[in-house]
């Protein structure tokens, strides 16, 4: 119980879908909870929707005074030059889930990590053992690098099988783009086995696609982070999302408390920490169940 | 010199029905052209299936668009649509699971009663900001819109609200995926707002006034009409429309969140302008509209359909096709 | 100035078997035209005759179908858009052709800025500006936006833009349609100038009286077609009247009625003010025509605003037939069955891109409605009422308002007001613009409608239209009524004496 | 007479210079107004530091926003200069990375020339589809919009771009982060390019022309203007302002996607009308569209500094706060 003077800024992406809805929940969660366990603490969550905002959300948490700094960033490339100028003046930084092309510790002192390749492969890797000759389809989020290094681990994921993809086009993360796009793939495939959608808002919008056009040939869809939805239908048997892979908003909260224990405990946290893309099957789901997160 | 003058009328309804005619056939005309394409592209396009997808789909920008048509004959310009439609869609789940009322079959109709007041007061908040505060609508609107998506990532808390009351969604859903004769209900639907807001437009007073404030406010007043009372009804309608797009969105994902109907605000007034009515205001084509929603809805579907454009390119292709399109209705209307 | 001076005058432009048809409608029908160096030049014809269109192919603003158009005797093709400016034809458009966010200084000088150093010299253009609208007798500010302007003062910048210009050709389309006698005074004064220079002048107007003070020829259009050019000494007004309208007019003026002394008071306006209008009290009875005269800013038309509910009054109330009306409401106010037609047909009488129909009925949709739907047959049996009460001419049926010739804008804004079948007239200007064939119709027509028992304020620039018109006459200086003159009293030297302040009578 | 005639005049000038006075003073009446807000908010907020920061990070919009000033004063509009950005700070990062020049001070300069003639183009792509092809600016922009962002989406794989070069980024560094006698640069450039930019309105032939243009395009037209070209050339200085933007923006960040600048283009148009320029057209407000800008970065920057609003809600406050500020203006110029 240390009366230790310390602030901590976080700036986090806009709760704009899902996903980053249990980022900013989880945020204000731990948080709370940091502030009681040490009442010398302050900690000041900040979001933004797009990177240039985030940039000066930084600068203006910067602009408050603060000794630390953990940061999820919308896209990291057009933020390490803001997150570099923070660490040049000597403040902590923690660097959550979405790491630029040059992550090193001129950039950061911790870095935690969701694994997007890895959320990519273990979809690819379960389709691969599942369903060996299938025909996938593919709706990517939006155009930014994580998107594009969950497409890069799916293909090695499903590297060496059978599996074909069929097509590929962008949902935006979001329901009503993957309904769309869902209907356009059933009139244009007669026959799709497997969907893999890569996260649980835009399964809501396939699931729906399907269900209308009322075809039998699809096998089950793939989503993925770890929705209180989609984690349910797993945990309740359904046919259509047998599995989700696990990419969980609740890791900022880890590094949020990590760095706090850089400061009230005598380790001194560096380096890397990788969360793992767990595949949540119908026996583990009951562990990443969370009913009242708004995700 | 009698005979003259019937022979050069005789002239004048020959050119005046050429004339008007291609103008509102031009969208028409595009769309026809469009379809051809597509056909071309993918044979599973032309099928029935797909083009009641499309125009399914295409309901919540048509019916806005539709509202969007008054707005902007009046010579005004609504931004917030788009997350008017987040507002609404949260604020009627939410009432749906808030279970005030027991009986289901009442509780949806309370429901939809609930989900037009709002509508309306949407609506009329948006005209009275723009009228008696005389603000430009863009700005006006575009802090409406920023009011009414904030409100909406509060209802939510960032994250998504869901109707909860599975009896409810069953007996909702139909709303969306039924047909009525093997139509969709949202293309019944869209039509029958369609023909409601023709008939307002072309042949009721109010529309004579929409479209007299629209080319020129100020002999509007001078002719007697209460220039701020036809704008401020117009917001109304268009709080109107999008309450029954809201009616159509729900059942389908029974859910919102606070990115729901982003930039729908410009594919409304997009399909408005495509569908021939310019924003300078003083002229209102409503099925010109309902024409601009689909070419849209059917640019996209093309795209997706198609297997040789790559997936990074498409936005490019839906921007250059819809150029063409204006150019093609310019050139057809620039020859009559 | 003589005309023998003129005959001998090199001829400086000429059109020859001129012909010009809209999308299929003619409209001139192989004109001939002759303007010499040094004179001044009148043209006219009814409404929609073709004047407009003719002056504008002479100044390259219309391609002609077919013919030809001579300068300084070689056939030439005029370019378009106001660049014949450059062979020194420069015209006053019958339309205002103003921005309304520029000052009267950038009008001035829009398109052909004054620069140095390519910086704009913007002392010397407002220099220039006020010099040439002192020559104008033009009070004018030059750093007045357009937009603030009244229109008379419009027109007088439209003048002043085509006096700077160094021109060997001016046409002036009926620039004193909105002008009282004092600018027409200076306007003439300045042109007679500018002639004695060598500069050539078309002008056209309906006012007969100008014609005959400042012209040295006449040519006379009908239905498009060219009718007679003769100098205009040969001629009397009532010649030229016969040449345009093709027959005999009887007497312009109607016999005016004198309303019964103890008639009902239908509307009584007791000292209204409005930001320039002070304590303007009068009244009108049933039957009435009532003239209101003054010059130009002297705030006739704000006081008339003030009363239908344009703009708000300050002070001061409205009485129709003993029942208040509120302050600002134009709908209620035409409800109870006053009226106010505007000199402003441009921008607050029709919706230039609307047809005759849809302007006629504006108005009074509320007539062609049943059970909330309207009825287009009797919206056309309107129009073609309407067309047939108040000569309405135009050779397509489908002209939207702003294609239409100028007098007859004017008419289809009587119509269209008096579409309401108001009580209680107020008409401004009401023959701004209109040939004297239908100037006399609209004259019968408006001592008709008092002989009806409506009541009628007649609000006009034009001495001898009020003189003829009315049976009392208020008239107006600086905002305030200056005096009502009755009977005899009403002469153009009395109305003129209370216009200039040099007499007043309390109200 | 002359005597009272006089005196009127006198009355007419006085009330024009307080009405054209009062509207220009207006937005800088909302600015003062802010600022006091923001120091009631938090203490840190008045420090010339967070002010600095302000300014600075405004300079993106503010200079986008001068440029939009011409178009909209033209009486057009362009919601492509968001995508814009992205697509000129691709293209100029690209180059960079091509290598094709060793010398890092050479390849410097020619890639900001480069970048230079690739906004004008892309405002010439506009302003020729607008012109040219008669299309609604609103249409003809949104359709680019598409196409540029389409592009970037293309050219960067669906990921980031970033600048490789260490050398050249350290070099290039100053120009966003530097000082000029303890300005930063980006401050010193916007004064620059509005400088110039209302010079070039206010004092030039040009100028003259567009605002005739925007305000009357017939009358223009008459006056031998080519209104066509004038149009034109604004979206070209449009193009050249997204571009002076985008110099600023690379050196800032190093890297752009096809998310960079998203809704620029609505931020732009806000700034230009809280500046007190009409949508309509017809006359620009240069440095009231600075202010603008300004005023929209500082309702953010006191959303951040203060601690006491949720996060939701951020949105639906700022979209009030632009309201207010609206009306703050509406009551200053009615009351003059
Ligand atoms: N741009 C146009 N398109 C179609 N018709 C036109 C156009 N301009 C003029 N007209 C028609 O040409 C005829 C002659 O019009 P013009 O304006 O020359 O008459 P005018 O003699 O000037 O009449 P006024 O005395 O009323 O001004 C009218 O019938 C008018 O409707
Ligand atoms: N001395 C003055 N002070 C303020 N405003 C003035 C003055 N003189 C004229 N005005 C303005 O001029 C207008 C009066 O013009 P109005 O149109 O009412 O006069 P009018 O008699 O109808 O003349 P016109 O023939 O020009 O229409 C008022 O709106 C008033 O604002
Ligand atoms: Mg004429
Ligand atoms: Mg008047």
């Amino acid at each position: 119980q240390e009366e230790k003077k310390v602030t901590i800024g976080v700036s986090i992406p806009a709760a704009d879908h899902g996903w980053t809805a249990g980022v900013v929940f989880h945020a204000e969660r731990v948080a709370k909870l940091l502030m009681e366990r040490n009442p010398g603490l302050h900690v000041i969550v900040k979001t933004s929707p797009d990177p240039a905002s985030q940039a000066n959300a930084v600068q203006d948490l910067e602009t408050q005074g603060i000794d630390a700094l953990v940061i999820l960033p919308t896209d990291p490339d057009p933020l390490v030059n803001a997150i570099k100028e923070v660490k040049d003046k000597g403040t902590f930084v923690a660097l959550v889930d979405r790491a630029p092309s040059v992550n090193d510790a001129s950039v950061r002192d911790l870095y935690v990590a969701g694994n997007n390749p890895a959320l990519g492969q273990v979809a690819g890797e379960y389709i691969k053992a599942t369903t060996p000759d299938a025909e996938v389809v593919v709706i990517r989020g939006l155009p930014i690098p994580i998107d594009q290094q969950r497409q890069d681990g799916f293909d090695k994921g499903i590297e060496g099988s059978n599996v074909k993809v069929l097509d590929r086009q962008y949902g935006n993360w979001n329901r009503d783009d993957a309904f769309k796009v869902m209907q356009d793939y059933l009139t244009k495939y007669p026959k799709i086995d497997v969907v893999w959608c890569q996260d649980d808002d835009m399964a809501v919008g396939v699931l729906q696609a399907i269900e209308q056009a009322k075809r039998t040939d699809i096998q089950y869809v793939i989503a993925g982070a770890g929705s209180k939805e989609m984690i349910k239908k797993v945990m309740d048997g359904d046919k259509m999302i047998p599995v989700d892979v696990l990419y969980p908003p609740a890791m900022i909260g880890t590094a949020l408390e990590m760095t706090a224990a850089n400061f009230y405990s005598q380790v001194p946290v560096r380096g890397v920490y990788t969360i793992d893309a767990t595949l949540v099957t119908e026996d583990n789901a009951q562990d990443f169940y969370f009913p009242d997160s708004p995700f | 010199m009698s005979v003259n003058q019937e022979s050069s009328q005789v002239a004048i309804r020959r050119r005046s029905w050429r004339d008007i005619d291609l103008r509102a056939v031009a969208p028409f005309v595009a769309l026809a052209l469009l379809l051809l394409v597509g056909a071309l592209v993918n044979p599973n396009f032309i099928s029935i299936n797909n083009l009641a997808n499309v125009a399914t789909r295409s309901a919540f920008i048509a019916i806005i668009a539709v509202g969007a048509t008054f707005v902007i004959s009046s010579g005004d310009l609504d931004l917030s649509v788009g997350a008017m439609v987040a507002f609404i869609a949260s604020l009627m789940i939410l009432f749906m699971n808030s279970g005030v009322i027991a009986d289901p079959v009442l509780m949806l109709l309370t429901a939809i009663l609930f989900t037009i007041i709002a509508g309306a007061l949407c609506g009329l908040t948006n005209g009275l900001i723009t009228t008696v505060g005389r603000i430009e609508p863009f700005i006006a609107t575009l802090g409406t819109m920023g009011i009414y998506r904030g409100l909406t990532t509060w209802l939510s808390q960032g994250g998504a609200i869901t109707l909860k009351e599975p009896q409810l969604q069953e007996m909702y859903r139909p709303v969306y995926f039924g047909t009525i004769f093997g139509v969709p209900v949202p293309i019944v639907v869209i039509l029958c707002v369609t023909a409601v807001a023709a008939f307002i437009l072309y042949r009721t007073r109010y529309g004579r006034h929409v479209v007299g404030v629209g080319s020129n406010r100020d002999v509007a007043r001078y002719s007697g009409i209460s220039v701020n009372r036809v704008r401020t009804v117009a917001f109304v309608i268009q709080g109107l429309c999008v309450a029954v797009a809201v009616l159509l969105y729900v059942p389908r994902l029974g859910s919102t969140s606070a990115t729901t109907g982003i930039l729908w605000e410009l594919q409304a007034i997009t399909a408005v302008v495509i569908g021939g009515t310019a924003l300078k205001g003083g002229a209102g084509r409503v099925w010109g509209t309902i024409c601009g929603a689909f070419i849209l809805e059917l640019v996209g579907n093309i795209m997706l359909l198609s297997n040789f454009i790559s997936e990074y390119l498409i936005g490019a292709i839906q921007g250059a096709i819809i150029i063409i399109a204006m150019l093609v209705q310019r050139s057809l209307v620039r020859k009559s | 100035m003589g005309t023998d001076v003129v005959e001998s005058a090199p001829v400086v432009l000429s059109a020859r078997r001129v012909s010009k048809s809209f999308s299929g409608v003619q409209v001139l029908f192989s004109v001939d035209f002759e303007l010499r160096q040094g004179e001044i030049h009148a043209l006219m014809g009814e409404n929609g005759a073709g004047k407009s269109t003719l002056v504008k192919i002479l100044s390259g603003f219309e391609q002609p179908t077919s013919g030809e158009i001579l300068l300084d005797g070689k056939s030439v093709t005029l370019p378009p858009n106001g660049a014949a400016e450059a062979l020194g034809i420069v015209i006053i458009h019958q339309e205002f052709n103003l921005a309304e966010h520029l000052t009267v200084t950038e009008s001035l000088f829009l398109g052909r800025e004054v620069t140095r150093f390519g910086v704009l010299d913007r002392k010397f253009m407002r220099a220039e500006t006020r010099r040439v609208l002192d020559l104008l007798g033009s009070h004018v500010d030059e750093n007045a936006m357009i937009g603030s302007l009244s229109i008379a003062e419009r027109q007088m910048v439209e003048i002043a833009k085509a006096i700077s210009r160094d021109a060997r050709v001016v046409f002036m389309d009926e620039p004193t349609a909105v002008l009282s006698r004092e600018e027409t005074y200076f306007l003439f004064q300045l042109v007679r100038k500018l002639r004695e220079k060598g500069t050539s002048f078309v002008f056209v107007s309906h006012k007969l009286d100008e014609v005959m003070e400042l012209t040295d020829r006449v040519t006379v259009l009908r239905d498009g077609q060219w009718i007679k050019t003769a100098p205009t000494s040969t001629l009397d007004g009532e010649a030229i009247a016969q040449l345009m309208v093709g027959r005999e007019l009887s007497s312009l003026y109607p016999g005016k009625s004198e309303p019964n002394v103890d008639e009902e008071v239908v509307l009584r306006v007791s000292s209204v003010s409005t930001g320039y209008v002070r304590d303007a009290s009068f009244e009108v009875r049933r039957g009435e025509v009532l003239g209101f005269s003054g010059l130009i800013g002297s705030g006739r038309t704000e006081l008339m605003e003030a009363i239908v509910g344009l703009r708000s009054r300050l002070k001061g109330e409205v009485l129709v037939r003993g029942q208040p009306v509120p302050s600002g409401d134009v709908h209620a106010i035409n409800k109870a069955g006053l009226v106010y037609m505007t000199k402003d047909r441009k921008a607050k009488g029709l919706l230039l891109n609307a047809g005759m129909m849809a302007n006629l009925t504006l108005q009074s949709l509320g007539r062609h409605t049943r059970l909330g739907y309207l009825d287009p047959a009797s919206e056309q049996a309107a129009l073609v009422r309407a067309r047939r009460r108040f000569d309405i001419r135009v050779r397509d049926d489908t002209i939207v308002a702003g294609r239409m010739s100028g007098g007859n804008q004017q008419k289809l804004l009587l119509a269209k007001v008096m579409e309401t079948d108001p009580s209680i007239i107020i008409i401004d200007e009401p023959t701004r613009g209109i040939d004297i064939g239908t100037k006399q119709q609209i004259y019968h027509f408006i001592s008709a409608l008092a002989r009806d028992g409506r009541s009628i304020v007649v609000v006009s620039s034009e001495m001898p239209e009020i003189i003829g018109l009315c049976s009392r006459v208020a008239v107006m200086r600086e905002g305030q009524i200056a005096g009502i003159l009755e009977g005899d009293e009403i002469s153009e030297q009395e109305i003129m004496r209370y216009a200039a302040g040099l007499k007043k009578k309390a109200a």
